[in-house]
């Protein structure tokens, strides 16, 4: 929390949403619309788009008005402006295409709750400057509409045979249903923890080896 | 009481099976072997504090002399189990693998080997301060195994009322009858010793409970029962393990001995009929504990059977005796369940050493089979005697919780019977987990 | 059976839609407080708790709302009425019930901002439940989230005790765990569908 | 007379050891399975034997797998896996595609017991981990069923399976109106009773005379498997008397709250998979509880639960989704039944 | 976390400017959601009129306007803003002349995972239901959304029987589903197989709105045969 007052923007301002800091895959964050809404690439796609302007949002907002926030009430605050941009949101999928807003269902409105964009507001726009707050919401944003893809793509190909809608295989393909169900969801997301951690013990076992090596 | 006993034999729940492997030894009458050259006599032979040496090298000894005082109550003088000459106090190997101090003995070649030493009494004169007494000077010790100074468990603390004395001869360990064959062939020495014990604590009925497996013995003590039925006799399912205290008492009794507590606090005291017939032979005549039967058997030994031997005769000497043989072979003092394994042939038997076994390799090849992870099959479960859940505290272990262990399933109430490494089918040696789990425990607390 | 029904709208809010292993909501607690049974219970307890605290508020605002013509607020509402109503309650539960509020006191904050409690109310005004109604929903959305997260803790503990892989210590076991369960909960489909 | 100490060993107790270790046990259990892949590959013929086969395989191949990914340990020898896949191969539809089977195979071991550790580290039992999967996965398939006993089963397999890894299987209508056999529905007992209220005949449900998942049509060689193994102490008889009893115990509740929908007691412990589930997978160790108590609850939980999903869910069987919880549950079953250690409450 | 506890133990300081930030942000959040609120209306309204015509022109073939009404007991009346319990709402689709080609209705029972919402549409000449359309539900992909895709299955709703009984008080025949391959009757559906659930689903939905609406409708129908203007209303669907 105890962030530097650093207000140099980096690189790594706007890459560490992605990987490092990634708010699905390292951090576990906002798993409920994760899980909920990634039974196909475009609702992933939309479900990250939409996440990731509230976070612009909300924290270009957050970060212009940080110093009339008093601490007291910050939180009532950021809930109210998240609540905001979210109501926002949620009109404007309404007014873009009904099919969309009745795929992704709830889940607009859950981004109110969801504890990514409370936690980057308190924890990163309530101290830094508008425009970094956008570069690292963006990065954020940027790393959860990533996480959602990978997800989306996985239980789209598998779970119907397609992939943003265009069928991959010819109808004679068998869709694994099981991946569009929520039991999938759980097991992708777990699949993709389990590559990713198999990875990097890889790297940490061969990074070892190289310095084992250089001895 | 269970249900079950409302069919078969009074008995306890859970417990195991194992083949007892008694039919040989179990029908040979007991014989003496002959003396070894060098008796070795730990000064400990017995749980409490060991007692002190009262004779010094160079000392002629005879046969029942005392060679060693009690220190002090919870504590049983030594006795010379042989006429001979000190050779010295020296640290020698013993059954629990350490090494003690140990009277050395060298025993005189053409002695006659009578005893030589006590004088009659009338325990009936006696007051029961002065039986207790009698005990004591008697060097007694339970010979069921635990070797607890018997004067201390008949003495019942004033705040305690007794009103039954448990006389336990099932021998539920696999190869044992030793016990077995002392009811066959010294009942009345038995019943005399049941009324000193009676005596000394106070209490009005006895019960003999046996394993349903020695009928004959059952027979031959009911035929020797006094005649006013203070004592009686019952027999108990043939289970492993029956003979344990708790057991006995839950199966003739039905009655629980409270975790951790002993059964003085539920009116009962227990005696191994061993003990009780010892009791019997020597306070009449004020000798001393010098000699004791033990069973040698096991597939190695070539003429298994009861033999009476010195305490203080090194195992190898009774396996030259009777005979064994084998390449890869375990030397167990007791029963093939609880006894421990011992490395060195000098150990010597001492009070509590209820028998000898030699495994051979057959026998011993199942426990080299691989370890593997607990397949949660429950039989350990429905083996523990004292409804523990080794199943869970075998995984607490491997996970080294030894705290949880205690706190929350009751480790502190395993007595370390066996009856679950036996039959778990994943080999998991869980009594030793436990052993190692309490020793930690009892460190970390220290 | 009458899928208007109090027992129909309880027992389905229980296992076939099980908040958790069907609908995804409430997945933060469900993920990360159920490594231990003894934290895992009294958060399911404050949950159901919370849940029928906010059944009751959305149920009134929702009126006030609906009858003001200004439903476009309703999210906004709802988070917030939601938000301080938990306070109050924990403040009330501060004062007049310490036991309580030691035991369950400290999951309620984190529980104000879960998508379970505003789905649920966001749900029962979908569904336009009355009261009765609501109330049921929200006990068994509560009922089924502690049945939920009261397996997962205790199938967590038991791994514990076994020898897990390196790769799958952490998250994705418990994720795996969540899809296995979820699977389970399957054999609920359809329950009183005919 | 001294014996080199080398020759000597020292163990601790006890120095004996009941007969019998967990590969023993392992292996007692399929040869008593294998009479039930026997009758089923007698009652539907090649695509039954071809389904054991790949689906067993594709079960000892991950296993392998894992066992390079992880220590290298060779575990094939315990047999566990082979259980496994038997069992599961038991429980599909004998016509299922054999490509289909092989991803429940993989299925089961890599989701239900690799991920957690291997043997005996599982939570849930691996074969309905499989199953579940491809229920989920391949709704359409897994309840397509094919008649038992027809002409010419061991010269031709049915053509879904050997539909290509990947893609939909053909349709069996055509193929089973060719073969003309009379009076096959396309339904199991089961669904026949659910949906048409029919109730097959109790002596067809024990001698198998049925469709259905290839081994679970007789219930009468089940139980005589499963009483083998219990009689030589390989298989905890509890359970499956529990799960039996809880089944008897709900359709006796059931006849007395709701008689309208009650079900026949006997028709629900011969029908669909119950007797394979409750002696063969409900009593699959690794899953269930150890405390007495605990099997108790255990056993009771899943009979009924199987009871009520067959009678009120959307599913005409129960059995698999039953275990599936009997297991998740059984960890917090144990916690609450661990036994009265001796002497903790001085008895009366 | 304790974004929340920390906010609970924080002293009681001065009210002033917490409330004036208080009111500045809902002020300017109030004006943000209002004003997104009216600049979207009408797209949202005009999505929703285009969701509920292409359902009721589906149901109601050759229908190109619509109107709304709610029935009671004592008849048809145009449909207000505000849903009253007890009435039911419909909607009557007209051709280009203005005649009634049909009323359609939205209804709903649980299937195999969820609620199945429906809307039918029944044609007063035939008496019969003439097409379904799904507007919701969460059925397995590839198993229960056959109920729509089906060919077979669709074909069942090109004439439902949904005759009145003699009385006018309830249906002749009640809607029943059968197994697959087994309908006979005209008043009966035939199941799809290997999902009846959501097959007889469809047919309970049906039957449970067909028997309270059409008792009541048909009576009253005479009043809705042509387009009388002052019942336009342009009342919003927002029921469905
Ligand atoms: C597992 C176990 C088994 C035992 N089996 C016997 C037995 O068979 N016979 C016996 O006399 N004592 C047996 N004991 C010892 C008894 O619990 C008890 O200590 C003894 O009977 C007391 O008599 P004593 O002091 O005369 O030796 C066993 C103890 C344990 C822990
Ligand atoms: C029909 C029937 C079958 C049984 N089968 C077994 C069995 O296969 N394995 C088993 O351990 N006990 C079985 N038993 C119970 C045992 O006979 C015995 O009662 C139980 O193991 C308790 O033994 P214990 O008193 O030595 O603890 C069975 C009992 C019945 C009524
Ligand atoms: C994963 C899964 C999904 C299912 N989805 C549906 C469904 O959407 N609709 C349905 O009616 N039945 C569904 N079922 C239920 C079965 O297919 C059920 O056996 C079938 O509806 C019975 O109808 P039948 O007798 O025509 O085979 C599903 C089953 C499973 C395992
Ligand atoms: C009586 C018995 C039943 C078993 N049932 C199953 C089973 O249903 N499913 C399975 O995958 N393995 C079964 N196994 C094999 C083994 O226990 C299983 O693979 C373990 O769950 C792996 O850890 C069984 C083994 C035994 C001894
Ligand atoms: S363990 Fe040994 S001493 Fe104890 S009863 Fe059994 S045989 Fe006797
Ligand atoms: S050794 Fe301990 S845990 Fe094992 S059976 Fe004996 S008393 Fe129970
Ligand atoms: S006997 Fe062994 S394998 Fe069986 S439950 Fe006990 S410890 Fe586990
Ligand atoms: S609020 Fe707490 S529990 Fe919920 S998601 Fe955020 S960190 Fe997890
Ligand atoms: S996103 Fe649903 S609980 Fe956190």
């Amino acid at each position: 929390m105890a962030r530097k007052q650093n207000n140099t923007i980096t690189w790594d301002t706007f890459s560490e949403g992605l990987w490092r800091e990634n708010p699905v895959f390292a951090m576990l964050l906002g798993m409920c619309p994760v899980l909920a809404v990634t039974n196909s690439a475009i609702n992933a796609l939309a479900m990250g788009v939409a996440t990731t302007f509230v976070l612009l949002a909300s924290g270009i907002l957050i970060s212009l008005l940080r110093r009339q926030i008093p601490k007291q009430v910050r939180i009532a605050t950021y809930i109210v402006i998240i609540a905001t941009f979210v109501t926002i949101v949620d009109y404007s999928i309404q007014a873009i295409s009904l099919d969309l807003y009745n795929a992704l269902g709830a889940f607009i409105q859950l981004i109110v709750v969801n504890c990514m964009i409370l936690g980057r507001a308190e924890a990163y726009a309530s101290k830094n400057r508008p425009l970094k707050a956008f570069v690292n919401a963006l990065g954020m944003g940027a790393g959860f509409t990533f996480a959602l893809l990978c997800l989306g793509v996985v239980r789209e190909v598998l779970g119907a045979g397609k992939l943003f809608g265009f069928d991959l295989f010819g109808p004679q393909f068998e869709p694994w249903v099981v991946m569009v169900l929520p039991a999938g969801g759980f097991i992708v997301l777990g699949a993709w923890l389990l590559l990713f951690e198999w990875f990097k013990q890889r790297k940490a076992l061969s990074e070892s080896e190289a310095v084992v090596e250089a001895r | 009481m269970s249900l079950f006993n409302l069919f078969g034999r009074p008995s306890f729940n859970h417990g195991i099976h194992p083949p007892s492997n008694k039919t040989v030894t179990g029908k040979t009458p007991i014989r003496r072997l002959p003396f070894p050259g060098m008796l070795v006599i730990p000064l400990n032979q017995h749980i409490g504090k060991p007692a002190i040496p009262i004779v010094r090298k160079g000392d002629e000894v005879v046969r029942g002399q005392p060679v060693a005082k009690a220190d002090g109550f919870v504590s049983v003088p030594i006795h010379a189990p042989a006429t001979g000459r000190i050779k010295g106090i020296e640290l020698m190997p013993t059954a629990l693998g350490k090494n003690a101090p140990s009277i050395l003995l060298e025993v005189y070649e053409g002695a006659t080997q009578e005893v030589l030493w006590g004088e009659e009494q009338t325990i009936g004169d006696m007051s029961d301060e002065a039986l207790r007494q009698a005990i004591q000077d008697s060097g007694m010790v339970g010979l069921g195994g635990a070797a607890f100074p018997s004067h201390v468990k008949l003495t019942i603390p004033e705040d305690k009322s007794v009103d039954t004395l448990v006389v336990n001869g099932c021998e539920c360990e696999p190869y044992l009858s030793c016990d077995h064959r002392m009811m066959l062939e010294h009942p009345r020495a038995l019943m005399r010793g049941i009324r000193y014990a009676m005596r000394a604590t106070g209490t009005q009925q006895a019960v003999i409970g046996i394993e349903d497996n020695k009928m004959d013995a059952v027979e031959t003590l009911r035929a020797n029962l006094p005649r006013d039925g203070s004592i009686s006799v019952e027999a108990v399912e043939t289970k492993y393990p029956q003979g344990s205290e708790k057991m006995l008492i839950k199966s003739l009794l039905g009655r629980e001995v409270p975790a951790g507590g002993i059964p003085s606090e539920i009116g009962v005291v227990v005696n191994n009929v061993g003990t009780l017939a010892a009791l019997g032979q020597l306070l009449p005549k004020g000798e001393g504990l010098i000699e004791r039967v033990i069973t040698v058997a096991g597939p190695g030994v070539k003429q298994p059977g009861n033999y009476l031997v010195p305490l203080g005769t090194p195992i190898g000497f009774v396996l030259d005796q009777v005979g064994y043989e084998g390449s890869q072979t375990e030397f167990i003092l007791g029963g093939p369940m609880m006894g421990p394994a011992v490395s060195a042939l000098d150990t010597p038997v001492t009070k509590g050493t209820s028998g000898l076994l030699v495994l051979n390799e057959p026998d011993i090849e199942s426990e080299t089979l691989r370890i593997w992870p607990c397949i949660r099959c429950a039989r350990c479960v429905d083996a523990c005697p004292m409804h523990l859940n080794p199943s869970h505290l075998g995984q607490l272990a491997a996970k080294r919780k030894y705290e949880t262990m205690a706190e929350e399933f009751h480790l502190n109430d395993c007595f370390e019977c066996g009856s679950c490494s036996y039959v778990c089918p994943s080999n998991i040696p869980l009594v030793q987990y436990f052993r190692i789990a309490k020793a930690i425990n009892r460190e970390q607390a220290a | 059976m009458n899928y208007e029904s109090l027992s129909f709208i309880f027992l389905n809010a229980v296992l076939a839609n099980n908040f958790v292993l069907a609908l995804f909501l409430g997945l933060c607690p469900f993920l990360g407080v159920s490594g231990k049974l003894n934290t895992a219970v009294p958060m399911g307890l404050a949950t159901m708790f919370v849940m029928l605290v906010s059944s009751v508020c959305a149920y009134g605002i929702n009126i006030v709302l609906v009858g003001l013509d200004i439903e476009f607020l309703r999210l906004i509402a709802y988070i917030v009425v939601i938000a301080s109503a938990v306070q109050l309650v924990e403040m009330t539960l501060k004062k007049f019930s310490p036991g309580l509020f030691r035991a369950l006191g400290i999951f309620l904050p984190l529980i104000t901002t879960n998508c379970a409690i505003l789905g649920l109310a966001l749900f029962q005004t979908f569904k336009e439940y009355d009261f009765l109604q609501s109330l049921v929903y929200a006990l068994g959305a509560g009922t089924g989230f502690i049945l939920a997260i009261m397996l997962m803790a205790g199938l967590r503990e038991k791994l514990e005790l076994s020898n897990l892989p390196s790769v799958t210590q952490g998250a994705a076991v418990s994720l795996m765990l969540g899809g296995l369960l979820s699977l389970s909960f399957m054999g609920f489909a359809g329950l009183g569908g005919q | 007379m001294k014996k080199s100490k080398s020759q000597i060993e020292l163990r601790t107790t006890p120095h004996t050891h009941a007969a019998g270790d967990v590969v023993k046990i392992m292996r007692n259990v399929v040869y008593a399975l294998l009479p039930i892949a026997g009758f089923a590959i007698w009652q539907f013929g090649l695509s039954a034997l071809a389904l054991l086969i790949t689906v067993t395989l594709s079960c000892l191949l991950t296993e392998r797998f894992f066992n390079w990914m992880g220590s290298g340990y060779n575990s094939l020898g315990d047999w566990s896996a082979t259980i496994t896949g038997i069992l599961l191969a038991l429980t599909l539809p004998p016509a299922f595609p054999l490509w289909m089977g092989a991803v429940a195979g993989i299925a089961a071991i890599a989701l239900g017991k690799a991920l957690f550790g291997g043997l005996g580290m599982n939570v849930l039992n691996p074969a309905l981990v499989g199953r579940a999967f491809v229920q989920a996965a391949f709704p359409v398939a897994i309840t397509t069923w094919t008649p038992a006993f027809f002409d010419g089963r061991f010269s031709q397999f049915a053509p879904s399976t050997l539909a290509l890894p990947f893609l939909r299987p053909p349709s069996v209508d055509h193929w089973i109106e060719l073969l003309q056999v009379d009076a096959f529905s396309g339904a199991t007992p089961l669904a026949l009773y659910k949906f048409e209220g029919i109730q097959t005949d109790t002596v067809e449900l024990l001698t198998g005379m049925t469709t259905g998942s290839a081994g679970e049509t007789s219930a009468l060689l089940i139980l005589v498997c499963g009483l083998y193994l219990a009689f030589r102490r390989m298989l905890d008889w509890r359970i499956p008397l529990t799960v039996m009893g809880g089944v008897a115990l709900t359709s006796a509740l059931l006849s007395l709250f709701d008689p309208e929908r009650a079900p026949d007691t006997v028709f629900m412990l011969f029908s669909g998979g119950l007797m394979l589930g409750a002696w063969f997978m409900a009593s699959d160790m690794v899953g269930s509880p150890v405390t007495p108590l605990g099997i108790l609850i255990y056993g009771l939980l899943i009979g009924s639960l199987t009871v009520v999903i067959r009678v009120y869910g959307g599913l005409t069987e129960g059995v698999m989704y039953a275990i599936l919880l009997g297991n998740a549950a059984t960890p917090l079953i144990e916690q609450i039944t661990q036994p009265r250690v001796f002497g903790q409450r001085a008895s009366k | 976390m304790s974004v929340a506890e920390e906010q609970l133990q924080q002293p009681a300081t001065p009210a002033g400017p917490m409330i004036r930030t208080l009111m500045g942000v809902a002020m300017l959040s109030g004006l943000l959601v209002v004003l997104t609120f009216h600049f979207t209306k009408p797209y949202i309204d005009e999505n929703q009129r285009r969701a509920i015509e292409a359902a009721l022109f589906q149901v109601v073939p050759g229908a190109v306007t619509r109107r709304d009404f709610m029935v009671t007991e004592k008849g048809i009346f145009p449909a207000t803003e505000k849903k009253q319990p007890g009435d039911m709402r419909f909607y009557a689709g007209y051709d280009d002349k203005g005649n009634l080609l049909g009323i359609a209705a939205n209804t709903r029972a649980q299937g195999y995972a969820n609620l199945i919402h429906l809307l039918y549409g029944y044609d007063p000449v035939c008496q019969c239901i003439r097409g379904i359309k799904v507007l919701k539900l969460a059925e397995t992909p590839g198993l229960g959304d056959k109920i729509i895709t089906d060919p077979v299955f669709v074909a069942n709703f090109e004439a439902l029987d949904v005759r009145l009984a003699e009385d006018g008080k309830a249906l002749a025949n009640e809607i029943v589903t059968v197994k697959h391959g087994s309908k006979q009757n005209s008043w009966e559906i035939d199941a799809i197989s290997g999902a009846t659930i959501s097959s007889k689903a469809v047919g309970k939905a049906l039957n449970e709105s067909a028997k309270v609406l059409l008792p009541m409708l048909v009576p009253h129908l005479e009043a809705i045969v042509t387009i009388i203007d002052e019942q336009v209303t342009g009342g919003e669907a927002n029921n469905m």
